[in-house]
């Protein structure tokens, strides 16, 4: 890779360039495959089969089994397209942010209503909390 | 001639629109948020514009990976909301202004904006949550709509100052359309937030109020703010936030006044700004 | 580091690909055409790139009225030839190359250019005619290619000026990508012709061959011709010619060597252009 | 309409700009669905019920079912869509661009010939030829 990426120094964040783009494309057309009621039904029903229409690599499909957000922007998937597979679970958003997290579901809630994590010892990585 | 009057930014959480579409507004979480929307929806009545140009941008939504426009602008009569994934929004379709967009795009590709015009395509959260804050649960919107998209999904997103200055062209060109329109300009998304990875829930209060008010009185200094800035200090989706420079750019150079502020965190994952500022 | 040591220009005219698939290229009405591209076959081969970087213009193929780029790079995998009415061409699949696409797309929007990405699409004769001039029926491309789609179907389109110095942003893309590839930027379309209206069939060598004169020896006074002249003086469809800029744009500042000139009339309903121009 | 033209001046020739484009939108649409082989098959079978599916103008199918190109372009059709008539006809681009000009298909290819349409008095309306 030959893109200049500066922004690889913010801590748990993942930046959508071209290169994850490149690598989550069938991943994230997936994701968009969902936004018809259909595709929908036919995922829920059978969600091994409907992913194997899709040219995705085995860690990918395994992610999205899994419902390992962390593990899918990893491999190239990008939230506004995981946000469908969220949609599909009748998952808000604020319970998918907060399962990357790895604080529950309650406690991620607790700490948006107290203000949100805070940017301090969030800004560089490695950086002293 | 036509001119535009007044300008308004607003965050567009989808959680809001689903607590709108589901009559939870009166909930103790919600009821602060909606209160900063009732000097809102009453000013949006006495100075009821005759075009909306409404800045946001698509998530993953009418746009895939498959095309992925830097701008683009809406020429179409009319747009439906989109199926994200829950069914389509509750919400009246879009109307478009197709004269004023056409007129728009002619001016600014020839002052070297390079846009996508688009005549057909569904509009999400990111458009119908500020129409829905705005203008509450009206049968039809209260004035059609120019829709401007801006690519925030995959990264290099235009910089701030490129947002800045296409706003002066977007200017320019209301100004030079026949029609003695009033026209508003909305920057939407925002502020704070960050949806993704082991730092979702970041919030950053004081980097959001210092974006407010330079966005009041010095926008061209905040115009050059880096987008390393934004995703270090406001989240990776706080970069929504360079949308809001393209509606500023595009008031007149005298100072604004602040007809309206508000802050408030959190909704769902994100800070909620909102400011309404008339042209001097 | 990666160099752009050659640009190529030449028109593609749909009449040219129908005269190869069907195996008219001997006859007396073509013969002069192809042998204008004699010189440029062996020159393929000779200086074989590793990459062309390929400017061209999408005749409502990919694009329709739904949905209209002024500039779209390509980043896919590879890309089929498009059926534009009679079936697609028989010529082999264009492979792309998505790491150098998506470089130039990262460095030219961050220097101000609002390209829209596009990982899906067919090519149109636009693209296919000229890989055919310059390279005969073989069973695969030479190269990896870059599409850069511009749009001059819809007015307005980009102006010369812009288009310029787009090139002279996709040469400094390229002069950081690590690779040392040697790259080949083509500029596709023109020269005069009209396809539409009483005034289809129009012709002007003179101002084609005083095209080519300036194009070779002062693009930058070239870039500045206003879209009016184009269409007056070579056609609607002459105006393809302002993506010969983008070409020209990319190449180094010192004069160019003229490896090879050709121009002949008619090809159908065109005046054929075409040069090849090698870096110094 | 408030667009500056400052191309109206030119003779024989339409521009398609925004407010063309507006126009011919569903004209333009109908051309492009010919690029599909079995919409070819359909329209070829049976011309004014193909037509019938599209909200055009009745002016906009008259000009399509009598192939007059210049009177699809007033009605805002663009060449490169109204090309894949031709190509459904089996036609050139030489054949379609000589039948707008009031010249036989054997006239308009001498013309090209001999080097084609001088640009002498083709080039502001009323000019002397
Ligand atoms: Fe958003
Ligand atoms: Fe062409």
């Amino acid at each position: 890779m030959s893109l200049d990426k500066p922004y690889k120094d913010i801590p748990g964040t993942t930046i959508f360039d071209a290169d994850m783009s490149r690598q989550g494309y069938h991943l994230n057309q997936f994701c968009m495959s969902l936004m018809k009621a259909e595709n929908r039904t036919r995922f829920k029903a059978n969600e091994r089969a409907y992913l194997d229409e899709w040219p995705m690599s085995e860690e990918q499909k395994q992610a999205v089994l899994d419902r390992d957000l962390n593990r899918c922007i990893a491999l190239g998937g990008n939230i506004y397209f995981l946000a469908k597979i969220g949609a599909t679970d009748g998952k808000s958003f604020q319970q998918m942010a907060g399962s990357m997290t790895g604080m529950t579901e309650e406690q991620y809630r607790e700490m948006m209503v107290k203000g949100g994590r805070s940017i301090e010892g969030n800004r560089y990585t490695g950086e002293k909390k | 001639m036509a001119h535009i009057s007044a300008s308004v930014y607003t965050s567009h959480i989808p959680a809001v629109g689903a607590a709108i579409d589901l009559g939870k507004t009166g909930e103790p979480y919600w009821q602060p948020v909606f209160k900063g929307y009732d000097f809102s929806k009453q000013w949006m009545k006495d100075k009821k514009p005759d075009v909306i140009f409404l800045v946001y941008n698509d998530h993953a939504t009418a746009f895939s990976l498959d095309l992925i426009p830097t701008f683009a602008i809406g020429t179409a009569a009319e747009y439906q909301p989109a199926d994200e994934g829950w069914g389509p929004r509750p919400v009246p379709k879009v109307i478009g202004h197709p004269q004023l967009a056409a007129h728009i795009a002619q001016s600014v590709i020839q002052d070297d904006f390079d846009l996508t015009i688009v005549n057909k395509m569904d509009v999400d959260h990111g458009m119908t949550v500020p129409l829905s804050l705005m203008c509450g649960q009206p049968q039809a919107w209260p004035c059609p709509i120019v829709p401007f998209a801006v690519n925030v999904v995959q990264y290099p997103v235009p910089s701030g100052r490129r947002c800045y200055m296409l706003g002066k062209a977007i200017r320019k060109a209301i100004e030079t359309y026949e029609e003695p329109l009033n026209v508003h300009i909305w920057g939407t998304g925002g502020m704070s937030h960050q949806l993704q990875g082991p730092r979702a829930g970041l919030i950053n209060r004081e980097w959001d109020n210092a974006f407010l008010d330079q966005l009041i009185n010095d926008p061209d200094a905040l115009s050059k703010k880096p987008h390393l800035d934004y995703v270090r200090e406001a989240g990776s989706e706080g970069i929504e936030l360079v949308m809001w420079l393209i509606a500023r750019g595009a008031m007149s150079d005298a100072k604004p006044t602040v007809a309206h502020r508000f802050y408030h965190v959190p909704a769902s994952n994100t800070a909620v700004g909102h400011l309404i500022l008339e042209n001097n």
